[in-house]
């Protein structure tokens, strides 16, 4: 067994991304390299056999999710991580995972877009299709990162929603944060809370692999373990058996959504700054939330009683933190590296409560403190 | 927790791709960050791997947890050839201390300079040119004032590989030898001022 | 294509017991609502002895006859043959 | 020691699954489930240690009437599956049924990786010449100049060998037999599931409905018969010249060497992983 | 050349596409089967050749859109056909030809989702998918079809619309539309409307295959006429060559957005039916709308001012045809066969004017009308 | 008759691009540049006529520096734009230039399907053991045992051999050379060039920066000259024990055949289906 | 352009798959649509194709264009077995009309019914049980009367494959005989009148 | 590894002009702005004439030597090498 790794260290944003889904128990990495994520593969291809664990590289991405289901099935919580192009093509296999409720973790380190793009500079460019990415209504979770002992303990995070709501997480990360050098305390095993899939108590006789609890999630047993089951991305029964029948066909569907509307106190996560008797605010998340810190310190130093909400969940979108915000201010500034693809989610909640400006790069380059307090100073 | 910029203290190690100036920026944040206990932030630019080119890393240093994790006024700029000096001087803050390779870089820009020949030194004294960025991050070491020569020493043998410890050792005693030799006092501030740029 | 031959398919291995010195019989089961009336069975009996009823589902013609290649059951895509060897219905330790 | 299907219709298939199953009247997909019982019987492995995963296609549905682990991913990626669950539990005896299609079209890329890798898993293709699911569409597999409901004109391009594709792309086991041969068949399958190694079984199968039908080739009897006139063992094929041979399958083990198997090797990364420790 | 297909058929959406294309003047189609969208396919590999246009079944979906891509830079219009796991697998590919500004047309026939889900039941649930499948922030046109002769008129103006912008335009579909048959007119070819790409006119060496012209449109040379120029993925300047400087990432974005935008009035496309006095709206499209229609007439026999507004466009959202209705009702209705897709986007622009109420069916059935009068007669 | 570099430089480079390339010194993607250039130079065709297509790579990059008809794709899926784009117009020469990892880990179905298709497109595969571009993965040609940024333990997978699937796959030609080997490099590209039908041209070349460093293989003079001592010829391997190939790269042509070609075959559809007319 | 329910005429065909009632029903559709240039709608269930199971085809005709293409309430539902008549005898209008064939269905649920023995006649009449859906095709349009019968067997030429026109045609025509034998206002009302159902 | 061998390498063709009476002279010019100083040319000259610079770039020793192989043009990755005939000073017919 290696040695605990309970200690402070330098680590880069990819880095800690590695350790956290090591700490949060992660077992298999199945990955096909991309900048800017590579180095999660390089670092788990490294550590995952000293744990015990398995790293892969298959043939491409497509693989890659196939394999990490297969994984997560088997018992063994999983990862894969990519960057736009992968995550393009993960899709269709990632809808597999919703829809036969699989857990697992998927790591989309953003480089600029569309297509080949800008491979190694930061953007936001992939936040909606983090969402929408996959073809039909499915429940997701989709987390933001913007430092490196974030990406440590929201990889940790997003395992135990994972686990915990059998739903496949989103870890969107950009090239920012994966690249910067932070110094992150990682704690002994013992310190990490760890959520763990409920399995089954019921005899196999018993057993219906997609039969809610009373929070509409499922027990899961891993392949191997006596329950032998079915597990389909075809419409399927409490049996997991395929099904037409609209009613069951009805309660698929309303349970994949109520499992995730039910969680939301748990999955909606944000962190407030100075928001209290802000007038104006920023509404940021990822690299450029650090940006936002930083302005939001610059305009109050120049008597504006400004504040940032930084998101942690973009989707299920935090509509109940949001909101409040809306209504307390005056105006809110969305800044984004790309076209403004969470406004669209604030302007969508805001009932006219309040004035949604929009401040987005597509140039490749940072959002800076520097325009972000120039703007919230004119807001 | 306010936090103001007074408490950063911003370095760019620049120069060409190859000379192992990201080595040296992340043994410096290792060293301020785990070693000495101080919040840091490392970054650089990063292009095409292994393809050369101009290439730049940055250590943000704060007693405070850092939220903008980029360089924006620089305290001190190494540069280890004449395009990043060119390239980078002007991000100096003013009061800042440009660093540099004196093998490489023949124009100053600025006269609050330390000109260092760490190149030369490294293939003159050590026998591998290679070493040279460990050179001048024992200078900067020294020169930023802002971490421990022990803590450089430690975090520089935990990522060096194996085999080559003694002589980055010495390469980096070295670079710190010749910057004490430096009155930092002496030097004049910057000819550029705030304003002009 | 002689369908038409007597002798087992060639690649098919020998009856299950082989040449005992009395003649061993089989029962051959259909399990009538899993059939659908493909006609394999019919088709490849090497003794021919599988016939259609009029609905197209099979019933076997001469018991007897039936050699217990397994050919029948191995081959039917719906699990719907099963073929045993008959109990004997004389002494036990004749066998 | 033949299995009776009575046996393998109380042991195997899910008492909850309505039978008679989907395929059609004659379908060379219930002779090749038939055979896969009957190996995984004759090698007593319980249940719960058989892994059965498949794609999408008409022999993807093999997996919803049997009572074992069973898996039904996408078309076309019932290896990457397949893969992460043996490497997660190398224990469990994984087992991937595909279609023609699902194999080789979309899935070709996963095949012969599978068979580079050597993962230990056994992978049966039920080959019958056309995506038989979608409708009768041209699948690698369909012979030049063959009808389909995408070539009313004649089929243009030339068709895959699977069991060809497997040798070369790395397998340590291929084999080939048709459904009238279902007794080699499941012989094949159990060597295959027995093998150390990623095992390929090719089993050329009838879709009388969406192809057969389509190409003058009559309906499952008449293809079956056919089977048994056009195939030759592997030991006779090695007789005959490439003119007889022509036209002809050849069935029978292709290929069974011995190569490092990559559940193993990584075994033996662990023990260089830890003893590594510290510095890398 | 075939003879002339000037009369009334009756033929499936399907086939109605399939037609639509070869009348817009497409001459390449690249497929692979998949439930429901097949017969476009099917219809394709028998007409092609005889229109002297190439129709190839690929190996996958990803290798479909990669040769329409390949044959439009050729010079020759190209369409592909699938349905949601296809459509989750282009969407790299999708991505590229948004950046490279290749015209091409891809239908997708929607079945239920996620994952395998239903394939053979009618369903709306990849329309946020439409806009936000592929990473990075890209221009795309969505388009949705309700009746057969839809299939076929709609199909041309994607084409138009994808030659005319250079931009991948998608036609949504699904099952009920696809597999319904009705009578079509099929026009002589000189009664139908074709736009074609602008060639360039300046000699070879004076062409900048990436410089906009007024509308931010640049003009497209094919492979092999004289113009060799470089396509790539990568955000490029206006020589097609990669760029890292930030004034041209930026010029880059800002010309994919704008050459949209600037064509709003000609993009977006609805239908007003009984809207002069309604103060009660359904805002529907696909097939939905075909329910809403008799809904309306229903409710209006029940002396509800009912109104439809049926959406042809959409994304770009046609907020401008919106907004009115939402304005001038009281209560606007927007039924999906989804959990609620195109209702985001009517929140989205609904600045407090009126309510939107959602009504969502996702069990495989068509919404009937009389569950949408029943809905029109609370509102 | 051998045509100089500098005519190359003046005829074929781009002169709007900068120069010079991104490559590392001494990476064998210039060499094989070069060599693609003089074998078109010596077909006399004009670059009008000519489409350079690649994938995302190192390799990836050099249609950006010809002045040809260039496309840069996706990664892996350079040869189904390559299909399209020939398809649309037959007349087009159309050359596509791959990555090992392109061409084979994520695009290797298009690769098998390409050739199984017999599409009239030259192949180029520049096979340098590694995925380059990322920083020194290991790629399905990464030999067992190897070191890489993925595989510090030593890689448990086998390699593929690429010239070998592509003739299994159904080539109509498939040859193999090493960058040391340019004259005979650029001799096989001008004859897979004017094959009809799909071509593979496999270059074994050096990425001594992230394969050569971290395998003890020197730097690109070391490999160049392993590559010299390591080859042999079709000619001599056929005189040569299993024994004495291992280890060594045979070059030359592995397959040349006569098969019917899709452009080909598409030609007479669009007869028969004129022909056909109303009803089918 | 007011649309009422009043104008559309909604038949359903079903039976099981393989009796060819999609086919049926398309060329019905043809007919009305291509020939008598009424405004049709023809959908179908759609399931996993050639293997068995329940069939069932519609046609709505109208003399406006059709809103919603699927029947609500049915003008006349043809049966071709037991399972299709019970399944769906209760999406008959009040006054729609049940055909079944009669060689198939036992037990009618309503009297406002026709029975003729379609498949018995095709197999025995034309000596091809196959063509029993153009018998009851023909019996349909007669039964209908909403296409003209010429118009029917245009379409039907159409659509048949090459060699099978004579063979179509006369089951076409003996189903229209049949029907034509069949006195439609002699018939009662349904059994089950609207607000039961 | 003999890379000190005199031959040309074994499988270039022989030199452009091949063995005319006269000797034949090379030039071989070196593009410098292209070059980065890789070392191919150098390790692989038959006549082993390219020597490296200071800053490692090539520079031919002694020119006379050459043989027209051109395997240093073939080989270079940058095309940075030109080797052509040296034009005659002498009288046209003279060749
Ligand atoms: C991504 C994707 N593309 C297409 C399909 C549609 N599809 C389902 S099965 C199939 C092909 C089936 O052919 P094969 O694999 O040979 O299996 P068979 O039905 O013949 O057993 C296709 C194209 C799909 N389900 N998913
Ligand atoms: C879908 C997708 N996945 C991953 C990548 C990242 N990527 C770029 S090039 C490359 C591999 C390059 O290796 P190879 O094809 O052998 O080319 P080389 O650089 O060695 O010439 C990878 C994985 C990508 N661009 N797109
Ligand atoms: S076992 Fe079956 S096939 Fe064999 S002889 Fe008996 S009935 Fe015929
Ligand atoms: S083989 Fe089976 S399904 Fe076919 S006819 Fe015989 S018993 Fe019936
Ligand atoms: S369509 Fe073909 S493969 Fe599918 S069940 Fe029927 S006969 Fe079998
Ligand atoms: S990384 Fe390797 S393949 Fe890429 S340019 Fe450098 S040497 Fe060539
Ligand atoms: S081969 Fe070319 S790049 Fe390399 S050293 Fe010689 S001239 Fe320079
Ligand atoms: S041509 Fe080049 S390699 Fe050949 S001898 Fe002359 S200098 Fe040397
Ligand atoms: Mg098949
Ligand atoms: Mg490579």
């Amino acid at each position: 067994m290696p040695e605990t790794p309970s200690k402070r260290q330098l680590l880069q944003g990819n880095e800690a991304i590695a350790h956290g889904a090591l700490a949060a128990g992660c077992r298999f990495f199945a990955g096909y390299p991309i900048t800017p994520a590579s180095e999660i593969s390089e670092q788990l291809a490294t550590l995952m056999p000293r744990f015990g664990g398995t790293f892969i590289q298959m043939e491409d991405e497509i693989a890659s999710m196939g394999a990490i289901i297969g994984a997560s099935l088997a018992g063994v919580k999983a990862m894969t991580a990519t960057s736009g192009p992968g995550f393009s093509l993960i899709q269709e296999n990632l809808g597999y995972a919703c829809a036969a409720e699989v857990p697992c973790v998927v790591v989309n380190v953003m480089r600029g877009g569309p297509s080949t793009g800008l491979p190694t500079s930061p953007a936001q460019g992939d936040v909606q299709m983090a969402r929408w990415g996959t073809h039909g209504d499915h429940p997701i979770i989709v987390l933001a990162v913007s430092t490196v002992s974030d990406c440590f303990t929201t990889t940790i995070k997003a395992f135990n929603l994972s686990e915990q709501f059998r739903v496949p997480v989103i870890i969107l990360s950009d090239e920012i944060v994966a690249h910067t050098r932070e110094c992150v305390e990682l704690p002994a095993p013992e310190e990490v809370y760890i959520i763990n899939r409920i399995r089954p108590n019921v005899p196999p006789e018993w057993y219906k692999p997609y039969e809610g609890d009373s929070r509409g999630i499922p027990a899961m047993a891993s392949f191997g373990d006596g329950y032998r089951h079915h597990i389909t991305g075809l419409v399927h029964d409490d049996h997991g058996f395929p099904t037409e029948n609209p009613g069951e066909i009805l309660n698929f569907h309303q349970r994949l959504t109520q499992k995730i509307t039910r969680g939301f106190p748990e999955i909606m996560m944000t962190r407030s700054y100075r928001l209290e008797d802000a007038e104006v605010a920023i509404i940021a998340y990822g690299s450029v939330a650090r940006s936002a810190m930083r302005a939001v310190e610059e305009a109050r130093q120049q008597g504006i009683r400004a504040g940032l909400l930084q998101l942690i969940t973009l989707f299920p979108f935090p509509r109940s933190h949001v909101t409040p915000v809306l209504k307390h201010c005056r105006a809110v500034l969305v800044p984004e590296m790309n076209m403004g693809q969470i406004s669209r989610e604030v302007q969508r909640v805001n009932q006219s409560f309040c004035a949604v400006v929009k401040h987005n790069r597509v140039d490749g380059q940072v959002i800076t403190p520097d325009e972000l307090s120039t703007r919230l100073i004119k807001l | 927790m306010k936090k103001n910029q007074a408490s950063r203290y911003e370095i760019r190690f620049s120069g060409s791709g190859g000379q192992g100036l990201i080595t040296a920026a992340v043994i410096f944040a290792e060293a301020v960050g785990v070693y000495d206990c101080q919040f840091v932030c490392q970054t650089q630019s990063y292009g095409p791997e292994a393809r050369g080119g101009r290439s730049k890393a940055e250590v943000v240093i704060s007693d405070a947890p850092i939220d903008y994790p980029k360089a924006r006024r620089l305290d001190l700029l190494l540069a280890m050839n004449q395009a990043a000096c060119d390239a980078y001087f002007r991000d100096l803050s003013p009061g800042g201390l440009l660093v540099v390779d004196a093998t490489l870089v023949e124009q100053y820009p600025t006269s609050r300079i330390v000109a260092i020949p760490f190149t030369t030194i490294a293939k003159e004294e050590l026998g591998r040119e290679m070493v040279a960025n460990m050179v001048a991050l024992g200078a900067v070491g020294v020169l930023s004032g802002h971490v421990h020569a022990a803590s450089l020493e430690k975090a520089l043998l935990a990522r060096v590989p194996i085999g080559t410890e003694e002589l980055n050792q010495k390469a980096l005693q070295r670079g710190m030898t010749e910057a004490a030799k430096v009155q930092l006092d002496t030097l004049p501030r910057s000819i550029f001022n705030d304003d002009e740029v | 294509m002689t369908a038409e031959s007597e002798k087992p398919p060639v690649e098919q291995s020998p009856p299950a017991k082989p040449a005992s010195r009395k003649k061993t019989h089989f029962n051959v089961a259909f399990y009538r609502d899993w059939c659908k009336a493909c006609g394999l069975c019919m088709a490849f009996c090497p003794k021919k002895i599988i016939l259609a009823d009029k609905n197209g589902k099979p019933m076997v013609k001469e018991p007897d006859q039936c050699i217990g290649c397994r050919f029948c059951e191995m081959h039917c895509p719906d699990f719907a043959i099963t073929v045993s060897e008959r109990q004997p219905k004389r002494r036990k330790d004749d066998a | 020691m033949s299995v009776s299907a009575q046996t393998i219709r109380h042991e195997y298939l899910r008492h909850n699954k309505k039978f008679p199953h989907v395929w059609c009247p004659g379908c060379g997909n219930g002779i090749v489930m038939a055979a896969l019982l009957r190996a995984i019987y004759r090698m007593e492995l319980s249940k719960d240690e058989v892994v059965l995963t498949s794609g999408i296609g008409c022999s993807g549905r093999m997996p919803t009437y049997l009572d074992f682990n069973t898996l039904h991913s996408t078309h076309g990626r019932a290896l990457t599956f397949a893969t992460g669950v043996k490497l997660a539990n190398p224990a469990l005896n994984v087992v991937v049924v595909m279609g023609d299609g699902d194999a080789t079209a979309i899935g070709g890329n996963h095949f012969i990786h599978a068979a580079r890798r050597n993962l230990n898993l056994t992978a049966i293709i039920i080959n019958n010449s056309i995506y038989g699911m979608t409708g009768g569409q041209y699948s690698p597999t369909t012979p030049f100049g063959a009808q389909s409901t995408t070539s009313i004109y004649g089929h243009i391009e030339h068709a895959f060998s699977i069991a060809e594709l497997a040798v070369t792309a790395g397998a340590s086991f291929v084999a080939r037999s048709t459904v009238y041969h279902a007794q080699l068949l499941d012989k094949l399958i159990e060597q295959a599931m027995h093998k150390q190694g990623f095992a390929v079984v090719e089993v050329i199968s009838n879709c009388h409905v969406q192809y057969g039908r389509r190409n003058q080739l009559g309906g499952a009897v008449d293809m079956l018969k056919s089977y048994k006139e056009n195939s030759v063992t592997v030991a006779r094929a090695a007789q005959l010249t490439p003119e007889e041979l022509e036209g002809k399958t050849t069935i029978g083990v292709l290929a069974d060497r011995q190569l490092p198997v990559s559940t193993e090797e990584y075994e033996k990364i662990r023990l260089r992983a830890e003893q590594s420790g510290g510095k890398l």
